[in-house]
């Protein structure tokens, strides 16, 4: 009798110890670039962070708690960011971040940390190499600029690129030498490769320079402000060549910002888009929960790579079974056909997320998703 | 004589009790708080420099983070194997001089220190001529051509991809012993008559000349020894971080330093070390401001950038109310200290009517 | 007796500051071992004169002979180092650093250890302890050493211009310059510099050159006096002489005066 | 490389534009620096707050009563600041405060509605809300320190200066926005040189702005040497920088002056803050850094304290970057070198400026 007591007793106390367990929350990391330079990136995503979270507050049967710091678009700050995370927070993983130098900058706290990250859109190689903790949610910067030069190349037929990046941003240079490689590979010519320097607002030299030579296109691997800019000092100058660009000019305030001299602009993409054809499950209701967090803000790819990021994590997280770090890392290493917003997601031997390259092109001041392309590596 | 014996015994006893609790920390602490620490090093070197150039030399110079930028880049440069090297520059191939150099991390520090002091004796040439704001002016030039320079000299440094993946070899053993190696140095130099003469350039140039100093090689030597410390916590910070690139060192770089320096006390090498401990340890609990805080029910929201407002104003505050900063030109000393733990009251309303106590450590 | 040598010799030195001929083609020789006065009214272009000797200024032309040797041009710190100190107008203490600190900076030109010396234990002792000693006898000699290690800005006025002096001395000079140094004294305190002045040119072996306004220090240790009047040397001589030119006391009171008397 | 007569022309009137630009911002430093004798870091950021208050009150839709609050605000900090205190208030000045607050009012809660103001209505609004923010900076950061050490106020300087970047950053975002620009600003003038060239088809086309802006400059400018040179606070300008004790001792209220000095400064700052955000119709918290260095050194080259120096210096500057842009290519990386290397060459050749006056040390 007084044994099935104590057994009784040790039961209830075991379960209470488990609901106790159970109502413990699971913490996801979020370190984005919240203010400084690339706040623009990383406040979108955080937004699709957020959303993703909402839709999925639970994992487990144990909630999930978002611990969001700002990396303030510094790289020390990222890495202290991701110190913090890993060692005071305790989280389970962390999402981030927007910005390829930020990310390694954190990479290299997580990996001493054990702790799985996902990249939202970190797309320069160098982000995951050798790493054994570090995923991305997005491609990498060698397959865009070959998407755009290829694309360039086949679809559009031209011979004649001229290049213009910011040479001190380390996505821009690092995209537009893949462009070039890859275009210069194809048979293509580059005619001009010009430079300018972050925070520079008059590119009137440059391109009086660059529409002296008559190239059929020029590629500006820039951030949307930047880019906005530049097409409309081109166009001001008389500029009458194709422009195109990457995944950072992909942000609705591009043709707010361009107006008229967006006209026509191509630029390459994850595989989402509001405007997309044929929507993948996942996509539309991305877009419908978006709608009605954010009624007056169009759904972006970045808030799509962020909300895809969280997914990831859950994904992993109820794959594994388990909170234990090394357990989602595997489970991460391990994903495959995850239906993600930005298509079927499969995590590759790099980490990255082999994904097709969308392509957008700019009409009537509305973006056209023109479609994918796979560039042959 | 004999008391300056029992001085130096007591400080060889301090420090044997810093790295006692450094011993405590590492094993007890965790990774977050361990870094925290690093950063107090690293920013105390870069303050003190900074301390000895402007505080004690009287020469405003705003360009730390570019000696940080040429420290840090020398250093990491030499310290990662050929095939991270190769594997790492991957747009420009590095230039064959550098591509097979490799020189053991502590050895790569001091280089890049030195690189750093040459650098410095480069600018301190030209622009020691000048004084006051327009110095600061034109070292900020300096600082902001390196950058440029290390921006675009991609075979050399990789340009604005920067490095990543250096071996983070700046651990609290190492920053604490930069630590002390910097201040034991500046402080011997300052407490000599090689200090004098410094101080003597600061209060009055012009009599200095008078007197016979050199007063071009003396702001130069200072310099270069800024600078060269200036470097060392470059090159410990790119350990530390273990990635670098230009944009690092920008001159917001230089103002939290200068920050530090300023409310610690111009002129006095104790209170930049108490303002590294401060400011480092504000920036990261001034955190707090910027994450949602729930007060039962009711949510405030994380108001982003709202921690560098805080921090201005705290800056802003110490430079109007405070201007000779927390210490003033005070110094630590363990007379000092024997009188505060006799008197404490007495000791602080004598320390308040007098700005320049008992000099040394 | 004998033709004494000559320490200091101006040749011929001019100062232009754009149209402003401050110092206009003086010429003086200070013998070896007097103390010398430099009088005139404000403005004369006294204190540039010694600007150019102590080598502030570069003359317009001219030139100025230190025992012989040609320093014209030559920066502070050389000028210094060939043997010549001087004083300021209007006091020039490291306000910051106590009186012995001030003096130590003067005395750091007997240093010869390179800069580095002091990091490492125990290699600079020996020299610093020396400069520091001799830092401390002067003091002591100049009735300073009570202040030693009080900061030099809190001293009286006095004690003030006597470690401008002090810190003058320890740079080992042959030659003194001293600006108005009984500037804002009373008679009593003028007279003890008077004494003062006279027993560190015995004791130091010094030749002195003094810039003063009052006339009863001048007139007192002056041998030899040159008057200064828009830059040029309107008249020299001993302190009798000098007391009854007639240029002189026009120059000082004014046409109007001299009529007077 | 080779510039041909159409690149040239184009280049030359992109110069311009930057130039003026330059030299507008260049003017404000140059005349805080002919007075106290600082660096008045914050200027570039009261250009980049020119720049946000003409985004807000024409793009943002700003709320009619914040638009009237915040003017209303700008003119009080005005009116108590060159306020004669020894004469009676007239009555107008109580008028005046009370009809904006009553708009402020009656905007704000009786009838609180969204208006878009016309574009030079817009346009004042952003020049006087920066002229107080001038004046603000001055009475908070630097007037306290007025007997301090240069360096202090210095230091009080670039502390401001990121204070301002910061605030920015939480009350506008630190995202870029875009300024929407008047249609008539952005179609280009095509010109046919073929007169020069004696190619039929040479044609070169320059945005509006590329003319409009030099114009304006030259129009502000002219309007502050009058204000300097003919009217009795201008005067008391010239008296101030040339010796401010003895100023002070004439019965002239210092301070009053100093704030009008930033005040007119801050005013050509919001001007070009306008016109910069129209060129290059991007605006973000960090944007006054750059230019600001850089007039900064327009200001230095020019010989600082000289307000012709100034805009003399900012066109250099102008021609200097783009020229060398155009002409090297190879350079472009390393365009914002440029005006720091200027900045070294200047100082070391010629400390004072190219139309400075010299001043020696008194020992």
């Amino acid at each position: 009798m007084s044994f099935k007591k104590l057994l009784a007793a040790t039961g209830m106390l075991l379960c209470m110890g488990i609901a106790a367990q159970a109502a413990e929350p699971i913490k996801i990391g979020v370190y984005l670039p919240l203010t400084g330079q690339n706040a623009f990136g990383g406040q979108l995503e955080l937004e699709g962070v957020q959303l993703a979270h909402k839709e999925m507050s639970q994992v487990l049967g144990r909630p999930v708690e978002l611990v969001i710091v700002d990396n303030k678009s510094d790289k020390v700050e990222a890495a202290n960011a991701v110190t913090r995370l890993t060692a005071k927070d305790k989280v389970t993983g962390i999402i981030g971040t927007y910005g390829s130098s930020l990310a390694m900058s954190g990479g290299e706290v997580a990996e001493k940390a054990k702790t799985p990250v996902i990249a939202t859109s970190a797309t320069n190689p160098l982000v995951t190499k050798d790493k054994k903790y570090y995923f991305r949610a997005c491609f990498i910067d060698p397959y865009q600029g070959a998407g755009a030069a290829t694309y360039v190349m086949q679809n559009l037929g031209f011979k004649r690129a001229a290049v213009l990046k910011d040479v001190a941003n380390d996505y821009a240079v690092g995209l537009a030498n893949f462009f070039a490689s890859s275009f210069k590979k194809q048979g293509g010519e580059i005619v001009v490769n010009l430079n300018y320097n972050s925070g520079d607002q008059d590119f009137t030299p440059q391109l009086t320079q660059i529409i002296s030579q008559k190239p059929d296109v020029l590629f500006i691997p820039a951030y949307f402000a930047e880019g906005a800019i530049i097409m409309k000092q081109a166009r001001e100058l008389g500029a009458t060549f194709r422009i195109i660009g990457g995944d950072a000019m992909d942000n609705p305030e591009t043709v707010k910002i361009g107006g008229q001299a967006v006209e026509g602009f191509l630029h390459t993409t994850f595989p989402y888009d509001m405007s997309m054809p044929n929507m993948n499950p996942a996509a539309k209701k991305f877009t419908e929960n978006w709608k009605v967090a954010f009624p007056g803000k169009d759904p972006n790819v970045n808030a799509a790579l962020g909300y895809t990021s969280y997914m990831m994590f859950m994904e992993a997280i109820k794959k594994a079974n388990s909170t234990d770090r090394e357990a989602v890392t595997k489970a991460l290493a391990e994903l495959k056909d995850f239906p993600a917003v930005t298509g079927t997601l499969t995590i590759n031997a790099t980490h990255d997320a082999e994904m097709p390259i969308g392509i957008i092109e700019i009409k009537d001041g509305k973006r056209v998703y023109k479609g994918e392309i796979t560039p042959k590596m | 004589m004999n008391n300056s014996a029992m001085h130096r015994a007591y400080t060889l006893c301090a420090v044997v009790l810093l790295f006692a609790i450094l011993f405590y920390a590492e094993n007890n602490l965790d990774t977050y708080s361990i870094q925290i620490l690093n950063l107090v090093a690293i920013n105390a070197i870069l303050a003190v420099s900074l301390n000895l150039i402007y505080g004690f030399t009287g020469m405003f110079s705003l360009g730390h983070a570019g000696f940080m930028a040429i420290g840090a880049y020398v250093c990491t440069v030499l310290i990662l194997t050929p095939e991270q090297k190769e594997s790492m520059w991957i747009l420009e191939a590095i230039h064959p001089w550098l591509a097979n150099l490799s020189l053991p991390f502590l050895l790569a520090v001091v280089v890049g220190g030195i690189a750093a002091s040459l650098v410095g004796l480069i600018i301190a040439i030209p622009v020691l001529r000048l004084g006051g704001d327009y110095l600061g002016i034109a070292t900020l030039g300096f600082a902001e051509i390196i950058r440029v320079v290390i921006t675009n000299a991609a075979p050399f440094t990789n340009g604005s991809l920067g490095i990543k993946g250096i071996p983070q070899y700046a651990n609290l053993w190492c920053n604490y012993g930069w630590l002390v190696v910097t201040v034991y140095v500046i402080v011997r130099l300052l407490r000599s008559n090689v200090g004098n003469v410094f101080k003597a350039i600061r209060d009055d140039e012009i009599a200095a000349r008078t007197m016979g100093v050199n007063t071009f090689y003396y702001r130069v030597l200072s310099f270069c020894v800024g600078a060269f410390f200036a470097g060392v916590g470059g090159a410990l910070t790119a350990a530390l971080i273990s990635t670098i690139d230009p944009k690092m060192f920008t001159f917001m770089l230089t103002f939290n330093i200068l920050m530090i320096v300023v409310a610690g006390g111009l002129g006095s090498i104790t209170g930049s070390i108490v303002g590294s401990i401060i400011i480092t340890f504000m920036l990261e609990w001034l955190r707090i401001v910027e994450n949602p805080i729930s007060l039962g029910d009711f949510e405030i929201p994380g108001i982003p950038g709202m921690r560098m407002v805080i921090f201005s104003v705290m800056l802003m505050c110490i430079i109007l109310f405070r201007r000779e900063g927390l210490l003033g030109m005070r110094e630590f000393s363990w007379d000092a200290l024997a009188r505060f733990v006799k008197n404490p009251v007495r000791f602080f309303s004598r320390a308040s009517r007098s700005t320049s106590g008992a000099s040394g450590k | 007796m004998n033709q004494p040598t000559t320490s200091l010799e101006l040749v011929n030195a001019t100062r232009r500051f754009g149209g402003i001929v401050a110092v206009n083609d003086l010429s003086f020789k200070v013998p070896q071992g007097t103390i010398c006065g430099l009088i005139g009214p404000n403005g004369a272009g006294k204190t540039t004169v010694f600007n150019l000797i102590s080598g502030f200024y570069t003359p317009t032309s001219g030139k100025i002979l230190f025992e012989g040797e040609d320093i014209t041009g030559n920066p502070p710190h050389i000028v210094c180092r060939k043997g010549i100190a001087r004083t300021f107008q209007n006091i020039r203490l490291f306000s910051s650093a106590s009186s012995l600190q001030n003096v130590m900076v003067g005395a750091h030109l007997r240093q010869k250890n390179p800069w580095w010396f002091p990091i490492v234990p125990f290699l600079a002792d020996k020299e610093e302890k020396m400069v520091h000693d001799r830092a401390h006898t002067l003091l002591e000699r100049l009735g300073l050493a009570d202040v030693a290690n009080a900061p030099a800005g809190s001293l009286p006025y006095g004690a003030q211009r006597r470690l401008e002096i002090a810190r003058a001395l320890a740079t080992n000079p042959r030659f003194l310059l001293l600006d108005e140094p009984a500037a804002g004294m009373n008679p009593h305190e003028s007279s003890d510099l008077m004494e003062f002045i006279k027993n560190i040119r015995a004791d130091f072996d010094l030749t002195i050159l003094l810039i003063e306004h009052d006339m009863k220090v001048v007139m007192g240790i002056c041998s030899h006096i040159w008057v200064v009047e828009y830059g040029q040397c309107i008249a020299e001589g001993d302190a009798d002489a000098i007391r009854n030119n007639p240029k002189v006391i026009e120059a000082y009171l004014g046409e109007e005066y001299l009529q007077y008397a | 490389m080779m510039l041909t007569p159409e690149l040239f022309i184009q280049h030359f009137f992109n110069a311009l534009a930057l130039g003026s630009l330059y030299g507008l911002i260049a003017i404000g430093y140059t005349m805080v620096y002919g007075i106290l004798r600082l660096i008045n870091f914050a200027h570039g950021d009261i250009f980049m707050l020119g720049a946000y208050f003409v985004f807000f009150s024409t793009i943002a839709f700003m709320p009619a009563w914040l638009a009237a609050l915040l003017v209303a605000i700008a003119l009080l900090i005005m009116f108590t600041t060159f306020r004669d205190k020894s004469k009676a208030t007239p009555a107008w000045y109580w008028g005046a405060q009370a009809l904006l607050l009553g708009l402020a009012g009656y905007y704000g809660f009786i009838s609180p509605v969204e208006f878009q103001p016309p574009w030079v209505l817009a346009v004042f609004f952003a020049i006087a809300v920066t002229s107080a923010c001038g004046i603000v900076v001055d009475r908070v950061a630097y007037q306290p320190l007025r007997d301090a050490p240069r360096i202090s106020a210095l230091i009080s300087a670039i502390g401001i200066s990121f204070l301002i970047e910061n605030l920015g950053v939480v009350v506008f975002s630190g995202l870029p926005r875009a300024v929407r620009q008047p249609d008539m600003l952005v179609k280009p003038i095509i010109a046919n040189i073929s007169a020069i060239t004696g190619n039929a088809d040479s044609v070169v086309r320059i945005s509006p702005m590329a003319l409009i802006v030099p114009s304006v400059s030259l129009l502000l400018v002219s309007g502050l040497l009058w204000i300097i040179y003919r009217t009795k606070p201008g005067l008391a300008m010239r008296s101030i920088s040339k010796d401010i004790e003895t100023t002070r001792l004439m019965g002239v209220s210092v301070n009053k002056v100093i704030a009008l000095t930033f005040a007119l400064g801050s005013a050509l700052a919001a001007a070009s803050g306008i016109m910069w955000a129209l060129r290059y119709p991007q605006i973000h918290p960090y944007m006054g850094v750059l230019p600001g260095f850089k007039a900064f050194i327009a200001a230095v080259f020019g010989g600082i304290g000289s307000i012709h120096g100034a805009m003399l210096g900012g066109l250099i500057l102008g021609f200097i970057e783009v020229f060398i842009t155009a002409t090297f290519p190879a350079l472009s990386g390393y365009r914002d070198a440029f005006a720091f290397v200027l900045l070294i060459v200047i100082l070391l050749w010629k400390p004072t400026g190219i139309m400075g006056a010299r001043t020696e040390e008194k020992i």
